[in-house]
């Protein structure tokens, strides 16, 4: 048996495999106070690329307790972005995740298009940094618009960002839309280097014991293997849409449920709730697809990509 | 490295169950640890039944969170008990495990308790106050403490004789008081204890570390600091990851924003935060 | 403890209880042969109210094998909306239903607003029907349009079909939208008498063997425990948007998840998928739910309704 | 009711384990069932482990359809025998299950084999063809068969004597040739042992039952078609439900339309459907 090559090639960026996070699903920072350095260096780090938690300009505390709700084969999670702001982020963390041993991928969100700009030419300034993904799950504050649910902010903010960062954008598409598809054609008008998908679907659940909401904020995002099933098909559809490279994700949890999402048709696949489950999920994701390519006796990871995408 | 813990090992890894029994209205069980290192008390895993969970409808889902109870040194690693209250599918499946079974386990993550002497200057002493299934980390921080020779008091609540567990097993029974809020012929919470013991003049000398439902953690929290006597009390929190990664184990901090309670916890000095019963649902 | 009443009142129709049955997920006439007669007197039948699947102008056989996939905590299905069409579901299966002991909901479809006129003429021209649920999650042929996906068609359609029937109008509403509240408005704004949510949400996946979709039709729609967070929000988000009935479902397992759709503001729950695992899981979702209000010291269903809509 | 069917209990019901063994390749499940009729060779029942699923990550969630491999009367109801294959999640757990445990079972449900005489008019004899796990539902049919005095013949088939299990247990030896496509001196197909059968002059006589996998079924639907030999297949699909609510189990008619496998099938005439095929992912 051959050894399958995970070896592959994201918007420009030569990757060891296409095994990368979800934004906010693992703290390469705080992994490695718990775990120690080790768990940074290029054997052991999970993933091929890292996507940083979602950062915002001013610093964020985040939303009130609690936050995080186990869900049949799922959970719900309403954070809130907590994250230092643009400065501290430059200042204290960018220094370390500099140093991970594979590309970094920046995720962004703003209130407005200026925002965005200051967010994507402050970190490209501080250097360092392969990718942004724009974290499009949010009301633009001029339009009212989620700029995610609107193909026209989606094009307009990527055009508006062309003029501050040289850097690849990649759109971080929201699901709880009818047609995902359509934003994903006006990211590649737009410009974008790629899409990735799925971000978390609306969710509640009640305090059993009061008639309260269960999460502080009300509401979440539903993540986990009980949305794969929907993340493989807007992944399909998405897929078949555009041209630019598509990052799929949503309930992987092994190499046959990532090999799910590259047969739909993304290039690269995504880790997240899985993370919390395993702290090595990635490494585990990335083994097993591994020996998924071979016991299909595949070579590459190209030869299945879209293999069942329509 | 977070300073002065455990380097845990990487990911997660598979432990055996070497004992399981009832230990009162709890569950006892007992995993031998091949890799990992002795925790420091207060310390605790992240715990998922191996090679899966057994959820029919897809729960439970994410690993649950345990304080170990209490270690031993073996030739062939640690073994390290947790004491359970079956309050749900999680503490369902764990308590039904018997030896042979085996679980996927990470950690010791998080803060564990301060020496007495760091806690509090020249401390005469320390006062421990568990309630339920809290009286589980404070089992080695007692060994801990008398094994320092700190002179030890040991105040423990249930909400009856029956749903009490795990003392004798885990505390031996000198120098322990326990309190029943009902079906005893004095009925008492932990806290009216602590009040008589705080009550003493060495008060302000001792350390107290306590555990529990969030209710009497506040309570304990409130006497204390009212009385100018510092507390340590490992809280609770529902956590996804047990690591860092989630950011979903919020509890307020008393000077604004939130603790990650894994790992600026579960242990913390009661005038970190705003209050022990924050994050309780509806709050 | 005093035993708590089910006993409701749903459009105008007086249940003995809120819990009915999603359209699509329990065929009485197939339960009354394959079960006996038994199965559908009033001691047996499992749901205070019949809806049955949804039927078109045409007869149709539905879509190719394989119909069905198992999803963590779910499952995907494409049938296909098999059916016998509007003369012979007049001819040969109303006169069965109409015998059952509880009202008769029938849903319906059509490509065009002549063409759900046409049926919502006919049924009631048959007689013993007391409502419509209609179907809306198909394209107008006209406009093009997912009807469910535009408040426009859908308040169109309702106003159309105020002219060939008196009976009350549901509409179903689909949970593949950005806002099912403001498609729910446009049902208000246009005399619907309730709405029913959650429809199964778009979802796909592929054969693990070859490298075609599992599905005959390609993909179809996730249903079942993995839906209930999403369905759980979209309820409560409709029901604190509209002032007419909502009937909610999606992954009810049992009293305590019933109960949780009541919380978040359901005047009815429905019962789909369960009825796979459990032929008579309404009966088990009835008794459990009387149980949670004895447990709480309610008396009625309608002091818990709403609850935690907000 | 459905003309000659058992009427089956309203619902599902709680039936416990008697006896869980391997036989060869497969496991022989036996469970008592003391509510439900005596059901009917070709039947079968919506089997889930109780409480309910143990799938970690959401599977199984379904029930599972399971053909019964025969029965016995006893004094407090039927005892029930299935034979699994372990295949994905939900055989594994079924498999897993020993006595005590306990199962939800709905059924029996489906339309049963034909007598020889309704199936083939004056038929001289039967001959039943199964493969793999197919040969569980043939078991009951061979008894019910032989009870009838039809003179019975057996032609079984597997991948390999490892792959084999349940033959002497379900049929015992006499009268049963069985095939193997590999690893025996003298490789064949079950199709072979057929084909040799029918050109036997009272072919045109005998009627025959298969049951097994789709590319095998669908060989013996072809080669009794060509000689006008009337045959029943029982067939598979995915089943959510089994009793007529889902329309999942859809199987395409030779006139047109589908068939809904569990309430028109699982057995059907090889006339009545387009190919035994049909219906395999992707086709
Ligand atoms: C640091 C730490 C140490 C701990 N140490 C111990 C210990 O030593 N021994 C011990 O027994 N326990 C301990 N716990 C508590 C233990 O982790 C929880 O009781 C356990 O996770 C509950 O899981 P469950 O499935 O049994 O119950 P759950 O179903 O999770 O219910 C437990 C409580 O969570 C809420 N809840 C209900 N449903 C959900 C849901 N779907 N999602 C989220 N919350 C829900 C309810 O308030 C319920 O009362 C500790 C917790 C922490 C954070
Ligand atoms: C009428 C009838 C009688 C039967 N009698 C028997 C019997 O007596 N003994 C016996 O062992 N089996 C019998 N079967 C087959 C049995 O029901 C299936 O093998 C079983 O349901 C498989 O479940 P599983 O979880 O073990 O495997 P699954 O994971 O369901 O995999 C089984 C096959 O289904 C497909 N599959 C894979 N994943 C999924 C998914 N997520 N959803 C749907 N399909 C999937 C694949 O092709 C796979 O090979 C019968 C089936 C029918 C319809
Ligand atoms: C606790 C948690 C926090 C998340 N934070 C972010 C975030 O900051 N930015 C973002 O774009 N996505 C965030 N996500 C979404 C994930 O990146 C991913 O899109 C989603 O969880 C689906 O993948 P999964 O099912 O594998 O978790 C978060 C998800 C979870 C569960
Ligand atoms: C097999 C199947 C068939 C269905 N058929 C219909 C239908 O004909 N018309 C309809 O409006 N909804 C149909 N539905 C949707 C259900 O009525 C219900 O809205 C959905 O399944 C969510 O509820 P559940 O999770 O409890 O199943 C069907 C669902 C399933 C699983
Ligand atoms: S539990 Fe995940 S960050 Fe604390
Ligand atoms: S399995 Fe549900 S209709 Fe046949």
């Amino acid at each position: 048996m051959t050894a399958a090559s995970l070896e592959t090639e994201l918007i420009g960026l030569p990757l060891s495999s296409p095994v990368i996070n979800g934004s906010g699903t693992f703290d390469a920072i705080a992994a490695g106070r718990v775990f120690g350095e080790r768990a940074l260096s290029s054997e052991n780090f999970p993933f091929s690329a890292y996507v940083s938690k979602t950062i915002t300009e001013q610093p964020r505390a985040g939303n009130p307790p609690f936050r995080t709700w186990e869900a049949p084969a799922g959970m719900i999670n309403s954070i809130g972005l907590p994250n230092p702001g643009l400065a501290h982020f430059v200042e204290d963390h960018l220094p370390v995740l500099r140093q991970l041993p594979v590309p970094l991928i920046v995720s962004v969100m703003a209130e407005d298009r200026d925002g965005f700009s200051r967010l994507v030419e402050g970190v490209t300034a501080a250097g360092g940094v392969s990718a942004f993904e724009l974290n499009v799950s949010c009301p633009n504050v001029h339009s009212g618009l989620i700029v995610g649910e609107s193909g026209k902010e989606v094009e307009g903010l990527l055009d508006r960002l062309g003029s501050f960062t040289d850097l690849p954008l990649i759109i971080k598409l929201t699901p709880n839309v009818a047609r995902p598809e359509e934003i994903a054609e006006a990211a590649e008008a737009g410009g974008a280097a790629a899409v990735s998908l799925v971000n978390t679907l609306k969710a509640a659940a009640l305090d059993p014991a009061s008639d309260r909401p269960w999460l502080g904020a009300g509401s979440g995002g539903l993540s986990g293997p009980a949305i794969r099933p929907i993340a493989i098909q807007q992944v399909r559809s998405v897929s078949a849409a555009v041209s630019i490279p598509v990052i799929g994700m949503g309930g992987i949890t092994d190499g046959e449920s990532a090999l799910d999402f590259i047969r739909a048709g993304a290039s690269a696949v995504a880790v997240g709730t899985e993370n919390f489950r395993d702290p090595l999920a990635g490494t585990m994701v990335r083994t097993e697809l591994a020996r998924a390519l071979e016991r299909r006796g595949i070579e590459t990871i190209g030869e299945l990509r879209g293999a069942a995408s329509t | 490295m977070l300073p002065d813990r455990p380097e845990p090992p990487l990911g997660r890894r598979l432990l055996s169950v070497v004992e399981a029994r009832d230990e009162g209205a709890f569950r006892l069980l007992t995993l031998l640890d091949d890799e990992g290192p002795e925790p420091l008390p207060g310390q605790f895993y992240m715990v998922t039944r191996a090679p899966d969970w057994g959820g029919g409808l897809g729960r439970p889902y994410l690993p649950r969170a345990l304080s170990f109870a209490g270690t031993t040194g073996m030739a062939n690693g640690v073994s390290i008990e947790f004491l359970l209250d079956e309050v749900g599918p999680g503490t369902r499946e764990l308590s039904r495990l018997s030896p042979e079974d085996e679980c996927w386990v990470a950690g010791p993550f998080g803060r564990p308790f301060s020496r007495a002497g760091e806690l509090t200057e020249g401390a005469a002493g320390a006062v421990l106050v568990g309630g339920g299934i809290g009286i589980a980390p404070l089992a080695p921080l007692r060994r801990d403490l008398i094994a320092r020779g700190v002179p030890t008091r040991v105040l423990l609540g249930f909400r009856e004789p029956a749903a009490a567990g795990g003392v004798d097993r885990l505390f031996g029974c000198e120098e322990v008081r326990v309190a029943y809020e009902a079906g005893s012929d004095s009925p008492a919470r932990v806290t009216d204890l602590l009040s008589v013991v705080l009550a003493g003049d060495d008060a302000g000398r001792s350390a107290v570390y306590s555990c529990g439902p969030p209710g009497m953690l506040e309570a304990v929290r409130r006497m204390c600091a009212d009385r100018g006597v510092t507390a340590e009390l490992a809280l609770e929190s529902p956590m996804a990851c047990g690591y860092g990664a989630c950011f979903g184990c919020a509890v307020p901090r008393r000077d604004g924003g939130y603790l990650r309670l894994c790992i600026d916890g579960p242990v913390v000095r009661g005038d970190e935060i705003e209050s022990a019963e924050a994050g309780e649902a509806g709050s």
